[in-house]
């Protein structure tokens, strides 16, 4: 048996004292588009500011949630980390080695470092074909075992530990026979075995059947545990990534609004764009509702926002400051995050 | 040619297994599919068995010259007293070789380029989708009618210079199919797993966006034997092989007084590109149920 | 009131090879003004029998049953009439918005004519009028009624549905997983909006919804349905706080909450059962944590506990 | 709308170029001397050699005799036939007439025929005469054109003798006025005939297909379930949406068409540029052949354009931008 399936075999033991910090500096993703003009016969070219400067960091065994509406640029931040799109500006930095360092010297280990869930499990493995040949290519081509008996017994191992028995009954199937739930657990099981250093799951959970979420979310977090990988974990569903996550960003049209210890931001939050979503997050606890704050509209596409705030178009509790400057990030408790002028009520005047 | 023999490999594994059980399991439902399977069945049966079933040698010149139907000349003669019958039976070993070789060449291209230029997307794609925009633009027929003419008609060069000419349509599917595959998790997890953009492009979204173009492929044999037959009936046939559209021709001259020597090899036509049109309609109709069913 | 009494409906999908039996023997009511949530997963049923409603199946579904609609059985209506009652007295919102209206007509000439189906007599400046009335009320700006539905949102499209569906002051409207696709902002909002002209108009609506706390937020009853059944029926209140059905246990489990204690994630082990095969005893008893040898067997009864609340389950009533 | 505009035309200067070079390298990589091809004869005249080379600097480097070409095109000169030493423009202008009046009339027919029998198959899906329509449908896609044309001849002209064989007007009698009009009325019928049916089978599908398609969007539902009735709903609403894809394959079968109706002048001696192209070939008139081929060429474009535009304006859901 290779090092390494000894190192799998004996999981949670090997990387424990190996810690690794993702540090995102200024991240960028801009693209010009061409957006409608006046009529439909004209257009304009704009630039699109996906994300639009974005900074955190991220400790091994961490668990981050990102929220926020759809365009608010967290799937692309997601698409961005794993390397699916290059930003535009900014460093994504690995213990202090920057993605492209890394992507240029061994594009495979770069993968090994950062794996990824998607959100769409049904579609998330070639149709053609089976969980065997899906398993072995991807071990195959980390050189993960070096026969192909080697990286069956790895496969083998690694599905029975999380529970997916008996194996040969899932090896030989095609992804269309399996479920939903099945299918992600696949998936989360294929990027862990890559041994990643952090994972994100876009979405995770929001195409499955509600009864099979709490085992995918539970599975995840096991798996992070064990190896002490850190997790980005983005959803829209506020009540699940409360569930899972140590801390937590909220994103609103590329940038992070708010950001700290889960349920500081959650039952404490200070930006009202944090407030609006929360109060309108139906909750299965109906002895606590909560009464929807009511804003304008939906989100815009991230195009000539600013000078001011990026939420004051919407914002109820706007004034002539926020449409004219952005607002400073500015701490409120310790580790938490906001970038809202009405934080410190000295700016409001 | 490395590329066809992986295509053919990976298309033996897997889903296509699944399809192909499939499109077996509705031969029986998909009616034109059976009827085309049938005919072509037939018909390549004949071609092959061509020399034991042909009465006459197809380029024997007989004294019974424009001889109607007979026991002796089961489909009469033409002008020249050659018997149609065994004409039209070798006819067949050539439209069916111009037409498979032909929407192969068109099929071969029209996928690489096609799926190239698709998933690469950029530049590549912008240059790429202009020139089938080109393409799809041009007189085709025309330029081959000119580039026979100036080249010479000779079987191989008619081959070619349909298939080179037709792929257009076969690199528009395929793109359309890559840029719709390339959007998928799948391709995208291939991506995050470490794979190559080149291995993303053969093993994956080739074989998965081929079928569609299978089907395209097999019609293209039709219009592949119908544009043979046009160059032949314009005088611009192989005049080494026995062709189809070359009695037609033959027959133009003697269309009152030796009806069938025009009749029969133009039936002979309407047939085989029947049975390609039928198959390729039927694998289309297994694909989009919906939209084709009598149901 | 009694506005809507769904009686013993049950419906089948037949095909050449198998009967999919997707709603079985489903019963409840609907008072005027009233409104009720249909929970489910996906296979659950509970789209079958919103849409049977309407009669607007595809022509393999077989509905057998009684449904009063103010002591009209809609299941008996000829075509004419059923056309009659459809969006007068009954409409219905659908989840893919996007695609309800025409891409070459535009909204308002769409609307108008949906509207002078049912009010021929009505001039255009009169349906014009009554139409920007419409999307004013549902907080849209009047220039949608020039537009193409896809110069619009996803969630100012649903809300064209919602203006659609209010047309002609219909007693009841079915929002069939309405709003799953918006995001959560315009969701909230839009459910709020809902809830008020609701009570403006004096409308009563069926939400269906895999989402137990949107129909937690925004109904007044809860109908639990699982794999055709309906498993568990009653008010909000009692059936949130107070589930009696293992099956509403195990969904209620499945969602972590916003605030307070964490708990435990618990999903329900196993699959939905096959809807073609026969089945005997409980329909849930492969994925039950509470089952008993009884329930192999014996299929369980409806049992009404309190406030007109109804438990399938053997366990529920006092006779055990 | 002005950059698809700008788009699609540079699309179709593309074109014209790229038939150009094609054309050029054709005469040069054809084999032979192009000199011979040019003249059309393996032994021209000395003087015809010097005439042709300085006309086409065939003593230049290629590129200069690429501009020389396209200069000599560019004032209008498509250079002379050999067969009668004219201008090949002027040879082609005597023949648009008839080709045009022929095509043109057999697109209309078989677009307003195909796409009413597609719509009304559509509707009966799955009846007897939807069947019986798609199996005439892959019969006459199946059907090469000449030989369609010849068992016309074979029936109304030779066994019936309902309709003149071959021409445009009947040469004995030499008719004026309305006489002359009834007499290419008389003459088109089989050729028309011809060219619309195997047209008829492409827009029958297409109308069919997307009759079809249309009446399974989800917009369809609403209107069913508002209570709206079947006609009006198919009147209204599917008609406009599964017209829409008609014009864009009209665009596409354009270039299908004007072979085909080339081909079929040559099966009935019709006076076209079609027979004219035969001739040339024939008689390996390369200059009238070309020539043939970039006129085709540049008029497919620009009604392809066009085509594209006036779909660009219909569909309100295009920005071509």
């Amino acid at each position: 048996m290779g090092e390494r399936l000894c190192a799998i075999l004996q999981e949670g033991t090997v990387d424990m004292e190996n810690n690794y910090t993702l540090e995102i500096t200024d991240v960028f993703k801009h693209y010009t588009q061409r957006i409608k003009g006046k009529n439909r016969f004209r257009s304009v070219k704009k630039t699109v500011k996906a994300v639009d400067g974005i900074s955190f960091e991220l400790k091994s065994g961490e668990i981050m949630g990102i929220i926020g509406e759809s365009g608010c640029g967290k799937s692309t931040l997601a698409k961005l980390l794993t390397n699916l799109e290059q930003p535009t500006g900014g460093k994504i930095l690995f213990n202090g080695v920057s993605s492209e360092e890394m992507l240029k010297n061994d594009r495979l280990q770069y993968k090994r470092m950062i794996q990824m869930v998607f959100q769409n499990p049904f579609d998330t493995f070639d149709p053609r074909n089976n969980i065997d040949k899906i398993i072995d290519e991807t071990l195959k081509l980390h050189s993960i075992g070096k026969t192909r008996d080697e990286r069956a017994s790895i496969t083998q191992d690694a599905m029975e530990k999380v529970g997916l028995t008996p194996v040969d009954d899932y090896l030989h199937r095609f992804p269309h026979e399996l479920s939903g739930g099945q299918l992600q657990r696949i998936s989360i099981l294929r990027a862990m075995l890559l041994r990643p250093k952090f994972l994100v799951a876009d979405e995770p959970v929001s195409m499955l059947d509600v009864s099979v979420r709490a085992e995918i979310i539970k599975m995840l977090q096991e798996q992070v545990r064990n190896l002490n990988t850190a997790l980005v974990f983005i959803s829209h569903d506020i009540n699940t990534t409360r569930y899972i996550s140590d801390k937590i960003v909220v994103m609103y049209l590329g940038r992070i609004v708010e950001s700290g210890i889960t349920d500081s931001v959650l039952h404490n939050p200070a930006h009202p764009y944090t407030k609006t979503l929360i109060s309108n997050c139906a909750s299965i606890d109906i002895l606590e509702k909560s009464n929807p704050i009511k804003i304008e509209g939906e989100p815009p596409t991230p195009i000539d926002n600013g000078p001011g705030c990026y939420f004051a178009p919407r914002c109820y509790m706007s004034k002539d400051k926020c449409f004219k400057e952005y607002p400073e990030k500015t701490e409120i408790e310790q580790g938490h995050f906001a970038s809202c002028h009405f934080i410190n009520r000295d700016n409001l005047n | 040619m490395i590329e066809i023999e992986r295509i053919a490999k990976m298309n033996k594994s897997g889903n296509f297994k699944m399809k192909i059980k499939k499109i077996i399991s509705s031969i029986n439902n998909v009616k034109q599919l059976k009827a085309g399977i049938i005919l072509l069945a037939l018909i390549i049966l004949l071609a092959i068995f061509a020399p034991l079933i042909a009465t006459h040698d197809p380029f024997e010149l007989n004294d019974d010259m424009v001889s109607p139907p007979s026991n002796n000349y089961i489909l009469g003669t033409d002008g020249l007293g050659r018997d149609i019958f065994s004409g039209i039976l070798y006819g067949a070993r050539t439209s069916i070789l111009i037409g498979v070789v032909a929407a192969s060449i068109s099929g071969i291209m029209g996928t690489l380029i096609g799926g190239i230029s698709g998933f690469y997307g950029g530049k590549i794609d912008a240059v790429l989708s202009e020139v089938i925009n080109v393409f799809l633009m041009m007189p085709t027929f025309f330029l081959i009618l000119i580039i026979v003419a100036l080249f010479g008609s000779s079987m191989f060069n008619v081959m070619v210079v349909i298939g080179i000419t037709t792929w257009t349509g076969n690199a528009r599917l395929m793109r359309a199919e890559a840029l719709s595959l390339k959007q998928r998790t799948f391709v995208k997890s291939l991506e995050t797993i470490g794979e190559s953009k080149f291995k993303i492009l053969l093993k994956h979204i080739i074989p998965n966006g081929i079928f569609p173009i299978i089907a395209n492929t097999t019609m293209n044999v039709s219009d592949a034997i119908l544009t043979e037959s046009a160059l032949s009936f314009l005088g611009l046939g192989d005049p080494n092989v026995m062709s189809w559209g070359q009695i037609v021709y033959n027959g133009k001259s003697y269309l009152t007084n030796g009806w069938w020597i025009s009749t029969f090899s133009g039936i002979a036509i309407v047939l085989t590109v029947l049975a390609f049109y039928l198959i390729g309609d039927g694998m289309n109709n297994i694909l989009s149920p919906k939209l084709n069913s009598n149901n | 009131m009694k506005l809507l009494s769904i009686k013993n409906e049950s419906v089948v999908y037949r095909s050449k090879t198998k009967n999919v039996l997707a709603v079985n023997n489903v019963s409840f009511d609907i008072d005027k003004q009233d409104s009720v949530g249909i929970v489910g997963e996906s296979g659950s049923g509970k789209s079958t029998l919103a849409l049977a409603l309407l009669k607007l199946l595809p022509k393999n579904a077989d509905v057998t049953g009684e449904v009063l609609f103010e002591d009209k059985d809609l299941l008996k209506l000829s075509t004419d009439e059923f056309n009659d009652l459809r969006w007068k007295e009954i409409s219905i919102v659908f989840q893919k918005s996007m695609n309800s209206l025409s891409p070459i007509h535009r909204i308002g000439s769409q609307m108008a004519d949906i509207y002078t189906i049912h009010d021929g007599s009505a001039d255009s400046d009169e349906v014009k009028g009554k139409i920007i009335n419409l999307l004013e009320m549902v907080n849209l700006p009047t220039r949608v009624y020039t537009m193409y539905p896809h110069e619009l949102s996803g969630g100012m499209m649903q809300r064209v549905s919602i203006a659609l569906s209010l047309m002609h002051n219909p007693k009841l409207i079915i929002m069939d997983e309405a709003t799953t696709a918006l995001d959560v902002i315009t969701q909230g909002q839009i459910l709020n909006e809902i809830a008020e002209l609701e009570k403006k108009l004096k409308i009563a609506r069926i939400m269906i919804s895999h989402d137990m706390s949107v129909v937690a937020n925004t109904c007044r009853k809860i109908a639990v349905m699982y794999a055709g059944y309906l498993v568990e029926f009653g008010l909000v209140e009692d059936v949130i706080l107070n589930p009696k059905h293992p099956y509403t246990k195990g969904l209620l489990k499945s969602f972590p909450p916003l605030k307070g204690e964490k708990g435990e994630l618990r999903s329900i082990p196993g699959y939905l059962p096959d809807l073609s095969i026969p089945h005997e005893g409980c329909i849930f008893k492969d994925r039950c944590p509470q089952k008993e040898n009884i329930c192999l067997y014996t299929a369980p009864k409806t049992h009404i506990v309190e406030n007109g609340r109804k438990v399938m389950c053997n366990f529920a009533g006092g006779d055990c | 709308m002005a950059r698809y505009l700008r788009k699609r035309v540079l699309t179709g200067i593309l074109v014209i170029l790229v038939s150009l070079i094609i054309n050029f390298s054709l005469i040069h990589l054809a084999p032979g001397n192009p000199i011979n091809l040019l003249a059309g004869k393996d032994n021209p005249s000395q003087e015809m050699i010097d005439t042709l080379t300085k006309k086409y600097g065939l003593d230049k480097p290629i590129y200069v005799q690429f501009i020389h070409y396209i200069k000599t095109l560019l004032k209008g000169d498509l250079g002379y036939s050999i067969m009668s030493n004219e201008p090949v423009g002027k040879l082609i202008l005597e023949k648009v007439g008839p080709t045009l009046l022929l095509a043109l009339t057999s697109i209309i027919l078989a677009l307003v025929i195909g796409t009413a029998l597609g719509i009304l198959a559509a509707r009966k899906r799955g009846s007897k005469f939807d069947i019986v329509m798609n199996g005439l449908s892959y019969l006459f896609d199946s059907t090469p054109n000449f030989w369609l044309g010849l068992m016309l001849i074979l029936i109304f002209a030779s066994k019936l003798k309902v309709f003149p064989t071959a021409g445009m007007v009947d040469l004995r009698t030499q008719s004026e006025g309305i006489a002359k009009v009834i007499d290419i009325l008389w003459h088109l019928v089989l050729p028309l005939t011809t060219v619309t049916l195997i047209q008829i089978p492409y827009y029958f599908r297409i109308a069919r297909s997307s009759v079809i398609q249309t009446m399974s969007e989800d917009f369809i539902t609403t209107f069913r379930a508002a209570g709206m009735k079947e006609n009006r709903i198919f009147n209204k609403y599917v008609f406009k949406n599964a017209i829409l894809p008609t014009v864009t394959v009209f665009g596409i079968n354009l270039a299908y068409v004007i072979s085909g109706v080339a081909i079929i002048e040559i099966v009935f001696a019709w006076p076209g540029m079609g027979r004219l192209m035969m001739t040339a070939i024939s008689k390996r008139d390369y200059p009238l052949l070309m020539g043939i081929y970039l006129l085709l060429s540049v008029s497919i474009a620009v009604c392809m354009i066009v085509v594209d535009v006036v779909y660009a304006i219909i569909d309100p859901r295009i920005r071509y931008d």
